[in-house]
């Protein structure tokens, strides 16, 4: 683990797009693609959303946890957690179209989303405790090699 | 960062140009902006420009399919112009184009539109 | 407290640069004016810097924990925290000029312009304990008001 | 994001043009790569050309004064343009502009290379 951060922020839908300007500026040190900074922003946006849309519910005042780090190799992963009501069935929430939110606003195309533009997601979750999702990438090796 | 809704009438057609980012914390109020001048210009076909989107993740979805079914229950069309690789490439995942056309410009959506309009009267369903 | 972050990372030189862009990113939600963003980040940037250069003393394996929050008021904080060497007499630290660092590298101009570039500037600090740099600034109306 | 330095030589003077941000972590390449060219083409006089600077915090002072008493102890001198509303504000700050002056434009500053040059012969130093 070359280097690593952590960021906890509150539960409101403005801070989506604080999150995925962090995680940017985070990774820019690794001189990402247009195309690896885009996908690293969609994917951390899904989750961060999923995180306070239905982990909390839209109430303002849960606590999401977001952590990023890369090493040597130039591996990246990303947590993004919650401590809301949790996930019962998680091979059913990442079926694509799946959603429980109202059908006219989530298209169930989160989970999808992060798998395409990451390598791996791997999602942790226990009913009324929270959940946890974990995306790791391998960015492209860049001409500095 | 700002995000912002332009609004445009060529005949029937409204244009709404989305400027900025698209997600879960803007689709909620693009959704009721939209929503609200469709009804306020009466207006029966729609085109979304994505041009100057310039972040969009699946809240996008949502924000189409929605102002999809509302123009559909009116009779009216929907045709999506702009799309960056990255818009179409998440539009895509959720199949919005098996029921959406999609164009580059808004010369070509808007020709779209005049060829429907004369079907439809051809076909006697202009009246 | 409308809206707050906490921000910890890795006392590494290359995360200056990320700690500005993460705090520009949390406060464009105020829209703050071109200059209050400069003074914001250029203020995050000295801080961090000490935390990094001055508490950890150049280690990198120190964590440096960034706080922010706003309120109703467009009133800002910002502290930065770290657990290092701490600061033997706070005053004459914040003196213009003053640097325990080399003089060929540090002009002891950071608190100064801390002090220059927001309204406020709390240090508190213990030796072998740590510092933290609490920075207060209220924005501008703006034009939304 | 990315910071790199832009070389350029005209006459007897470096043209140094910090492009990006000068911060610590990247003050201390600056200063290493500056040295090293006023080294390698034995430079005597610099300009140093901070309008592609996009951000500075006061690390950029001892980038500015460490060159300046580089380049005085071999009797050369030092010239700033170039300077944002803010770089100028620091650099204030520090008094840097009781002892280094500073331009707008490169020609101006060459300009000034060249008066303290004719000055130099003038009073028997140009030998
Ligand atoms: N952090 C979370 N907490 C609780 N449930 C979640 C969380 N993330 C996802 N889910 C569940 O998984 C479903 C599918 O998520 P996703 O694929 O992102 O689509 P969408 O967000 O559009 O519903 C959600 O509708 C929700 O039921
Ligand atoms: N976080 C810190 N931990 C320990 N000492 C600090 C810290 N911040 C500042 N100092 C002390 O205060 C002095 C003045 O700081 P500053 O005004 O920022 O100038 P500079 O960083 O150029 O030295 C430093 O040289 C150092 O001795």
């Amino acid at each position: 683990m070359v280097n690593k951060i952590k960021i906890e922020f509150l539960s409101l839908s403005v801070n989506e797009s604080f999150a995925r300007t962090a995680v940017a500026g985070f990774f820019s040190e690794l001189d990402p693609t247009i195309e690896e900074i885009a996908e690293i922003k969609t994917s951390v946006s899904e989750a961060v959303s999923n995180a306070i849309i239905h982990g909390y519910k839209n109430q303002p005042t849960g606590i999401v946890t977001l952590e990023c780090s890369y090493d040597e190799e130039r591996k990246i992963t990303i947590s993004v957690e919650d401590t809301g009501v949790g996930i019962e069935d998680i091979e059913k929430a990442r079926e694509p179209l799946f959603t429980t939110g109202s059908p006219e606003e989530r298209a169930g195309m989160g989970f999808t989303v992060m798998e395409s533009f990451t390598d791996h997601v791997e999602v942790t979750s226990n009913l009324g405790e929270g959940t946890r999702v974990l995306m790791i990438k391998k960015l492209d090796a860049g001409y500095e090699l | 960062m700002q995000t912002y809704l332009d609004f445009q009438m060529k005949d029937d057609v409204l244009i709404v140009s989305i400027v900025g980012d698209l997600d879960h914390h803007q689709a909620t109020q693009a959704r009721e902006e939209i929503d609200r001048t469709i009804e306020a210009f009466r207006s029966k076909n729609l085109i979304l420009d994505f041009s100057k989107v310039e972040f969009m993740d699946s809240s996008g979805i949502g924000v189409v399919m929605g102002r999809y079914n509302k123009v559909k229950e009116k009779g009216g069309e929907i045709l999506i112009i702009g799309c960056s690789k990255y818009v179409k490439l998440i539009l895509e995942m959720a199949g919005i184009f098996t029921i959406i056309g999609c164009y580059e410009e808004l010369g070509e959506a808007l020709e779209k539109f005049q060829l429907i309009d004369e079907q439809m009267e051809v076909s006697g369903n202009g009246k």
